[in-house]
């Protein structure tokens, strides 16, 4: 986005003259339409929940506001809560009780920053971390933050057993979590959200939930440990209104309340999402339409462009899916006791989760490449570690004519004006990852050191980055060392 | 199949599944199935397993690659050269010693296919005895030849086919290398096959046998203080652990492939015998038996380690075969070709080191008076009569020989599956398996003195068994009886007859010993005085024994192939010694007290089978409640009753029988007359020989009549009661004392031996207490006064001083610094920090004025 | 604007924010406020460790110190949040002795790092040329104990797993002391105390 | 006297020193909130100071854009950096089961009270 904003020419003018301007702009369009995900997300979720809790419970749901199915309800419970007296108990502790809806709301948000919706050589995401899956995680563990805040702020005995109980769930629910996402970190040597999603490319049995039986299981073990790191039935314990009140947010009205609600919604969003990228193929559908249709091709064409909507489109579905699947649980399935919470994460997930990473490592050790079905159709970049060292830990150096690549181009190395489509793409670039260092710190050299040449030879090195080729089709040592690389990639 | 790798192969897992199954039961035994059934099943199904790979070895291996004697004579390297004359040793033996006018047998001059000639005659002679008066004439025209021409003129047996090499190295101290070995050759095969055989049908046995162990035991032999018989839990899974230790240890041994490990798997056997024999630790007489024959093979194991010695100083080496590198080249030399090396036609000789520390034991004989080798070599001489004779000793221990085999009639305290493996399989079959294996290294007047002990024992063990009323002790006579019997044959130099009569007597007597104890098991008491009639309620348990009856005493048509198995080997011992006794006649005991053996040995079998099966009961109680064992023991009766009947025959159609097998692992250098080298007069005959039509006419006709006549005297005594016992008894009694009292040879131990022994013992503890310990008293004393002077001068003033004033020193500082402790953690913290700064502050000034920066 | 360095302005962003809530948590006397701006002051130190190049280790802080150590502290501030104890005032002695001391040592300490000139940073130029590289491949192998990036040194497989230990001790450890003490007496039972 | 760059400081890239001086204020406030806090848990909260104080010298060292020259840490930096922060993980764990003994035993979070040591 930033790169594209930068070189962007209207009637031969530069639309942003200087590299900051052009970042600026793009994260402000980042943030805008991340937010109207979320917000908007949710107003749709909260409906959808209402619709389907009244037709799981044999009744209609709203029928009123928007015409037949009411599906303007969600406004107008908006503008009522906005309607509404902002209300602060007397013992509250002001800054915390008015700080803590945000909190929540931010992190839910800054979750989706590094969720990419659609893959490839460009992916649409809004920052490409190559630590992705450990910012999201991260990031969503931050949420409690709020939640523990706004219970102890409330100065309110519900509230504040709401907030310990949170605090202890989420806690203790982030390292089955954890240990069920590494699994297909593992699988794909890398952190990198956008690699894991595109090693699932081709059919659905590609997809990492059928790789094989280890991950089938975790599949599901992340399924409950996700439900319950965003605090939804069953484990809703730090809002249960049977004993609680409404737990933590039992004082809060109006805005702020409606604040956890989004975070709320927003986070369920993300956790599915991010299970739809980690083990159901993410913005690949069950069936490689795109490549039938001939779709894809050079970057920025309108096949491409289309493969992408698609692309997302799927993300998208795959996520709405995953929520309507947890208010599913939700309406099906009765609220656990605190303690019968914590056994189902110490006793159950995270043995089952250790246990199926174990397995999972030796599949991948034993059959490496290979997945539940048989096939040998990953893509073999899959399992390429691509860094700028090679086996014996020597740094490598390229040859002179190499084509200019992306890095490059990020680096402002080269002179040369670019468009997407003469960008040339290796396998490399998939994996190259643009940190918020080396943005920070590259960008705003762009303009300034065009046509300055290569400083010198150890700087093209380490320029450059080349492909560390792991063969994993060959047992024994290599196998083991193929192992150790794609453990250490996924550390 | 490529033996030199699969045969060590099966055999090491055939040898490893008892030893996986004792660990297993070791640990697991007690939850194995309700009350530890599964172990039975788990030992048997490992002894099971170990026979089939041992047949699979037999079957598979060894008799596909090395046919028997019919099949391919040029291929076999024992009989292939025969056909070779080897004139260079012609010259050599010219002076041999006398008697050569007696070597009238088989002569083999150069050119004429003669070997093959012998050998076909030999092998009809054994297989179908046809027209034995022709043969007769053959050999005679055969003698002719011989007294023309030199009768040593044929060529000395080489080594026999084997595989040797290492499973495993423990150690190596410079040439000495301890390792876990094997030495395979067919010996080792069909002992495998033997062992496992009968071991299986004795686990089987034991299933049923021992079933009352599997709840809680009431011993009623076993009186507590307060009158009750002694009930314990039943030790069931630790009965089948010691059987499957018991079969390991004994694998071990076939398979060992140095001296060092026979002689760690020989102490396992024993210890597993104590095991077992002690196995109703609770009575005193089991335990006091696994104590005597613990102790008792520990005198032999004695001689055994003397024997071992001088081997190992002398040698070199543990290793009984040869290790050759891919050429064929030897890289070392084990210990039958040292001593039986080819340049000297495989005779026997004193390797070069042995002559030298043969003088170290036999300085004195150095100036030898006998003409024949040089006093170097008659000092190797001894040094060899000594080792032979010091492995003998362990075998006297194990194999139950005279004068140590007062131990095995006691071993009759353990169960009777324990008693049937001990006796037939294991534990004494190790004693004469080793003397079998070590018979290379025997020089003749080693073997000598093997017969005569083997001879003495036979006799004496008969005498005794005669009188026993104890079931378990006439067989248990009977053993040591029979034992003898093989050692005489191995003495005589009948190598494949005593091995022979080795297996016949496994099978026979395993069969003999389960019979008795499904007699047991049937009627609860071991008296003979009380049984009678049983035939009628046990009929398999009695015609079962009756088979291994007529087995034992060699039942069969004489001077034919056809007889129960005892008859094959029986015969062929007392061949051997008709035709030992004929070379040497002074030695005339050793002729005729086998063939005195056999009908002693006739007489007491048949007593036994009359007053346990035939005739009236004499207990009507017992008799009432005997009844027929189950199924899982009888079965094995009859399995090993078709094998005391048939493991001496030929299989049908193929040449494949026992002793075909044996000859194949004919230890080197034995198909040879040999001479004494201490005693010139001593002639060991070959063992071919003695299959001559000229001793066995007389050897048969004795064995058969003798046999028939023990059987016609039992029958009249016991069965026909023409004559009266109770009158014999009285009639004889002095006669019968000695008998009765084992020749008072636990008496005579007793006095010679444990008597001084304890009186020695309480002399030495008189001089421990009386001298030694007033020695240490006083000093004692001394050094405590003396301390006390250190005390009070050094320590209380000088040592006590300066520890008390540095602890008051550190007192007082501690009282001073207290005062900084406050306890309290953010004095502390701002100390750090403050002291922090200051340290850098005094850092940098210090930095600044030392010069020189 | 045209010759502002970036990295440079975030660095006294992130910088300033984890001062100024540093000096923030010294100072507050509510004890959860503390913990609040705390988490922030962490934060923003992730962000200076990103800015650094040390983008595993920046996320590493927001997950373990952030999301883990101060939801513990948070914890325990809860557990043990009656009136009392979330306001603690100490003496003024204290704070004056402290600031005097806390001042010598900041003084010291910034004296001390300025005081060396290869610590004052390169030019924009010479920074530019710096090559931008990945550390999480390096990081983990050499925790796994190869080192990728400096083969002559040596690996950090032995401290990792002692560490792993250390964690799985501390943790049971920490359990077991805080656990929950059964009240024993009976008279604590008939009283329901 | 040292030489403070402060004044071009948005025109030039900052260099370890910078960092070195964040790090001191962190760790001179977390030294601070270790002498000054009474409540058990401020102590607690001064001692992560303390370490993320150390944490970003390690970082600081470590790393090449701001000290790019053969002297760097490297990744070791990085690595010790994540062991301290391990560390101070399981460090906190230890710390607050002690100080939650400590308030089950005497009823309160007051370091000023747990002075039975005192001499």
């Amino acid at each position: 986005m930033a790169q594209f904003l930068e070189n962007l020419t209207l009637f031969g003018v530069r639309v942003c003259p200087w590299p900051w301007l052009a970042y600026g702009i793009a994260g402000l369009v980042h943030i805008g339409l991340i937010i109207n995900l979320v917000a908007v997300g949710a107003l749709i979720f909260i409906w959808l929940e209402r619709k389907i809790s009244g037709r799981i419970q044999d009744r209609l749901g709203p029928t009123r506001v928007g015409g037949k199915f009411g599906w303007l309800q969600t406004l107008a419970d908006g503008i009522k809560l906005l309607t509404k007296e902002d209300l602060m108990p007397n013992g509250a502790d002001g800054l915390l009780f008015k700080i803590a809806p945000y909190i929540s709301f931010c992190a839910a948000i800054s979750a989706f920053i590094a969720i990419p919706f659609a893959g490839g050589a460009y992916p649409w995401i809004a920052q490409h971390l190559n630590v992705g899956v450990f910012f999201v995680l991260a990031v969503l563990g931050l949420e409690v933050f709020g939640v523990i805040l706004a219970g102890y702020s409330s100065a309110s005995k519900w509230s504040l057993f709401g907030a310990m109980r949170e605090a202890a769930q989420v806690v203790s629910y982030e390292v089955p979590l954890g240990l069920c996402a590494v699994v297909p970190v593992l699988l794909a040597g890398s952190m990198d959200m956008v690699v894991i999603g595109d090693i699932q490319a081709g059919l659905f049995t590609n997809w990492l939930v059928f790789h094989d039986p280890f991950t089938f299981i975790i599949f599901w073990v992340f399924v409950t440990c996700a439900t319950a790191s965003v605090n939804r039935a069953p484990f809703d314990l730090a809002e249960a209104e049977s004993e609680l009140v409404a737990g933590f947010h039992t004082e809060y009205s109006g805005l702020r309340w409606s604040f956890f609600f989004m975070a709320e919604y927003g986070s369920m969003f993300s956790v599915s999402i991010l299970a739809s990228i980690l083990f159901l193929g993410g913005w690949h559908g069950p069936f490689p339409i795109t490549s039938w249709l001939g779709l894809g091709g050079e970057t920025g064409t309108a096949g491409w462009g289309l493969a992408q909507v698609l692309g997302l489109a799927n993300v998208l579905l795959k996520g709405t899916i995953g929520v309507c699947i947890m208010m599913w649980i939700r309406w099906t399935v009765p609220r656990l006791r605190i303690d019968q919470v914590m056994a189902t994460c110490l006793k159950y997930c995270t043995p089952i989760a250790a246990v199926m990473f174990l397995g999972a490592t030796c599949w991948h050790y034993k059959l490496p490449n290979k997945n539940f079905f048989g096939l040998q159709n990953y893509p073999p970049g899959v399992y390429e570690v691509h860094e700028g060292w090679d086996a014996q830990g020597v740094e490598t150096t390229d040859p002179p004519n190499d084509p200019p690549t992306y890095k490059n181009k990020l680096a402002g190395e080269s002179s040369q004006p670019r468009s997407a489509s003469q960008v040339t793409w290796d396998k490399t670039t998939i994996l190259a990852s643009h940190s918020l260092n080396s943005k920070l710190r590259t960008s705003p050299t762009t303009g300034t050191g065009a046509g300055s040449p290569p400083h010198s030879k150890k700087r093209i090195a380490t320029r450059r980055e080349r492909s560390m080729l792991i063969s994993t089709t060959t047992n024994g040592l290599r196998g083991i060392r193929s192992i150790l690389i794609s453990v250490g990639g996924s550390c | 199949m490529e033996p030199a790798s699969t045969l060590p192969t099966l055999l090491m897992w055939a040898w490893l599944l008892p030893l996986i199954s004792f660990v297993a039961i070791l640990f697991f035994g007690k939850h194995m199935g309700p009350h530890g059934k599964g172990a039975a099943y788990l030992a048997t199904v490992a002894i099971v397993g170990a026979g089939l790979l041992s047949f699979t070895a037999l079957f598979g291996v060894w008799l596909p690659n090395h046919p028997l004697a019919d099949a391919a004579h040029a291929s076999d390297p024992l009989h292939g050269n025969h056909g070779i004359p080897d004139d260079s040793h012609n010259g050599s033996h010219s002076d041999a010693p006398t008697s050569a006018g007696k070597h009238a047998h088989r002569a083999y001059h150069g050119a004429t296919d003669g070997g093959a000639l012998r050998n076909t005659q030999r092998d009809a002679q054994l297989a179908l005895n046809i027209q034995p008066v022709a043969l007769l004439a053959e050999h005679g025209s055969l003698a002719e030849h011989g007294s023309l021409n030199d009768s040593q003129a044929h060529a000395n047996n080489k080594t026999p086919p084997y595989y040797n090499g290492d499973f495993y190295t423990l150690a190596a101290f410079g040439p000495l290398k301890l390792s876990i070995g094997y030495y395979i050759d067919s010996l080792t095969v069909a002992m495998f096959c033997m062992v496992a055989l009968i071991a299986s049908c004795v686990h089987f046995y034991a299933i049923g046998y021992m079933h009352d162990e599997l709840h809680e035991f009431t011993d009623s032999e076993v009186t507590l203080a307060d009158g009750q018989p002694l009930k314990r839990p039943g030790r069931y899974h630790r009965f089948f652990q010691y059987l499957s230790l018991f079969c390991f240890s004994m694998f071990g041994i076939v398979i060992a492939g140095n001296m060092a490990m026979v002689f760690v798997f020989w102490e396992l056997v024993g210890i597993c015998s104590y095991f077992l024999i002690g196995f109703y630790i609770e009575r005193k007489t089991a335990s006091t038996a696994a104590n005597k024959a613990f102790i008792v093979n520990r005198v032999g194991d004695f001689g055994m380690l003397i024997g071992m010695m001088a081997l190992w100083s002398s040698l070199g080496t543990f290793s009984f075969g040869d290790t050759k590198d891919a050429d064929g080249k030897f890289t070392e030399r084990g210990i039958f070709s040292l001593l039986r090396t080819a340049e000297n036609d495989y005779h026997l000789k004193p390797a070069g080191d042995m002559a030298f520390e043969g003088h170290r034991i036999m300085p004195t004989d150095s100036d030898g008076e006998v003409q024949s080798g040089d006093s170097d070599n008659r000092a190797g001489q001894w040094l060899l009569l000594v080792a032979g004779v010091g492995i003998f000793c362990g075998c006297v221990g194990k194999s139950a020989q005279f004068p140590l085999h007062v131990w095995l009639p006691d071993a009759m305290e353990g169960p009777t599956p324990v008693s049937a493996l001990v006796h037939s399989a294991t534990m004494v079959a190790a004693g004469v398996y080793l003397a079998g294996r070590f018979f290379p290294v025997f020089s003749p007047e080693v073997l000598l003195v093997i017969a005569y002990t083997g001879c003495i024992t036979l006799v004496i063990a008969a005498t005794i068994a005669i009188t026993a009323t104890d079931i378990k002790r006439v067989l248990a006579y009977s053993t040591v009886s029979q034992l003898g019997y093989m050692m005489l044959a191995l003495g005589l130099g009948g190598w494949v007859a005593g091995m022979f009569h080795l297996f016949t007597h496994a099978f026979f007597k395993s069969l003999l010993f389960m019979c008795s104890g499904s007699v047991i098991h049937g009627v609860h008491t071991n008296d003979m005085t009380e049984m009678g009639g049983l035939r009628k309620k046990m009929p398999v348990t009695a015609y079962t024994m009756l088979v291994g009856c007529l087995a034992i005493i060699g039942a069969g048509i004489p001077l034919s192939t056809i007889g129960f198995s005892g008859y094959y080997s029986k015969d062929a011992i007392i061949e051997q010694a008709f035709s030992f006794a004929d070379l040497n006649p002074v030695h005339w005991p050793l002729k005729w007290a086998p063939v005195a053996g056999a009908l002693i040995t006739a007489f007491y079998m048949f007593r036994l089978w009359y007053m346990t099966f035939a005739g009236k009961p004499r207990n009507q109680h017992r008799y009432d409640h005997a009844h027929e064992s189950p199924r899982v023991m009888t079965l094995p009766l009859v399995v090993l009753a078709v094998f005391a009947l048939g493991i001496g025959w030929t299989v049908p159609g193929t040449s494949l029988k026992v002793t075909n097998l044996l000859e194949q692992s004919r230890p080197v250098g034995t198909l040879a007359t040999t001479h004494g080298e201490l005693l010139p007069s001593l002639v060991l005959p070959d063992e071919h020989r003695s299959h001559e039509w000229e001793f066995r006419k007389p050897a048969g006709i004795a064995a058969f009549a003798t046999a028939a006549l023990g059987l016609l005297l039992a029958t009249v005594v016991y069965l026909w009661r023409f004559l009266n016992p109770d009158e014999l008894k009285q009639r004889f009694r002095s006669i019968h004392a000695v008998f009765w009292n084992k020749w008072w040879f636990d008496e005579i131990y007793g006095a010679l031996i444990v008597a001084p022994g304890l009186l020695l013992a309480k002399w030495i503890t008189k001089f421990d207490l009386g001298i030694i310990d007033s020695i240490i008293h006083g000093t004692a004393a001394t050094c405590k006064g003396g301390a006390k002077v250190v005390d009070a001068v050094l320590d209380r003033t000088l040592v006590d001083g300066s520890a008390n004033g540095m602890a008051r020193g550190t007192w007082d500082l501690g009282l001073w610094l207290r005062k900084i402790q406050t306890g309290s953690l953010r004095q502390y913290v701002m100390l750090l920090v403050i002291s922090t700064v200051l340290l850098f502050a005094a850092a940098s000034y210090l930095q600044q004025i030392i010069p020189g920066q | 604007m045209e010759g502002i360095y970036w990295p440079s302005v975030f660095f006294l962003l992130f910088g300033g924010i984890a001062c100024a809530f540093a000096v923030a948590v010294l100072f507050s006397k509510n004890i959860v406020r503390m913990a609040f701006y705390l988490v922030i002051s962490l934060a923003a130190t992730a962000g200076l460790f990103f800015l650094a190049g040390a983008d595993f280790v920046g996320a590493m802080q927001l997950m373990i110190y952030v999301g883990g150590t101060l939801v513990l502290l948070v914890f325990g501030v809860m557990l043990t949040s009656q009136e009392r104890f979330v306001e603690m005032k100490s003496d003024a002695g204290d704070w004056v002795i402290g600031i005097f001391a806390g001042g010598a040592l900041l003084v010291v300490l910034i004296w001390a790092a300025f005081s060396i000139p290869a610590w004052q940073g390169m030019d924009a130029a010479e920074a530019n040329a710096v090559a931008v590289k990945k550390t999480v491949t390096p990081i983990a192998m050499g925790l796994l104990g190869f080192r990728v990036d400096a083969p002559d040194r040596s690996g950090y497989f032995f401290p990792f797993e002692i560490v792993s230990v250390h964690l799985l001790v501390v943790l049971v450890g920490a359990a077991y002391l805080a656990r929950a003490k059964r009240k024993t007496t009976s008279a604590n039972l008939a009283t329901g105390d | 006297m040292p030489y403070f760059p402060l004044a071009n400081i948005l025109t030039e890239p900052v260099g370890a020193a910078h960092y070195v001086v964040v790090g001191a204020i962190l760790f001179t406030c977390g030294v601070l909130c270790m002498a000054t806090k009474r409540n058990a848990l401020g102590i607690l909260m001064g001692i992560e100071l303390v370490l993320n104080g150390a944490n970003l010298n390690f970082i600081a060292f470590g790393s090449r854009y701001l000290r790019n020259d053969a002297n760097t840490l490297g990744l070791d930096g990085q690595l010790v950096a994540l062991f301290v922060i391990v560390l101070a993980a399981a460090e906190a764990a230890v710390a607050l089961a002690i100080v939650l003994n400590f308030y089950n035993n005497h009823d309160s979070i007051d370091v000023d009270r747990a002075d039975q040591l005192h001499g």
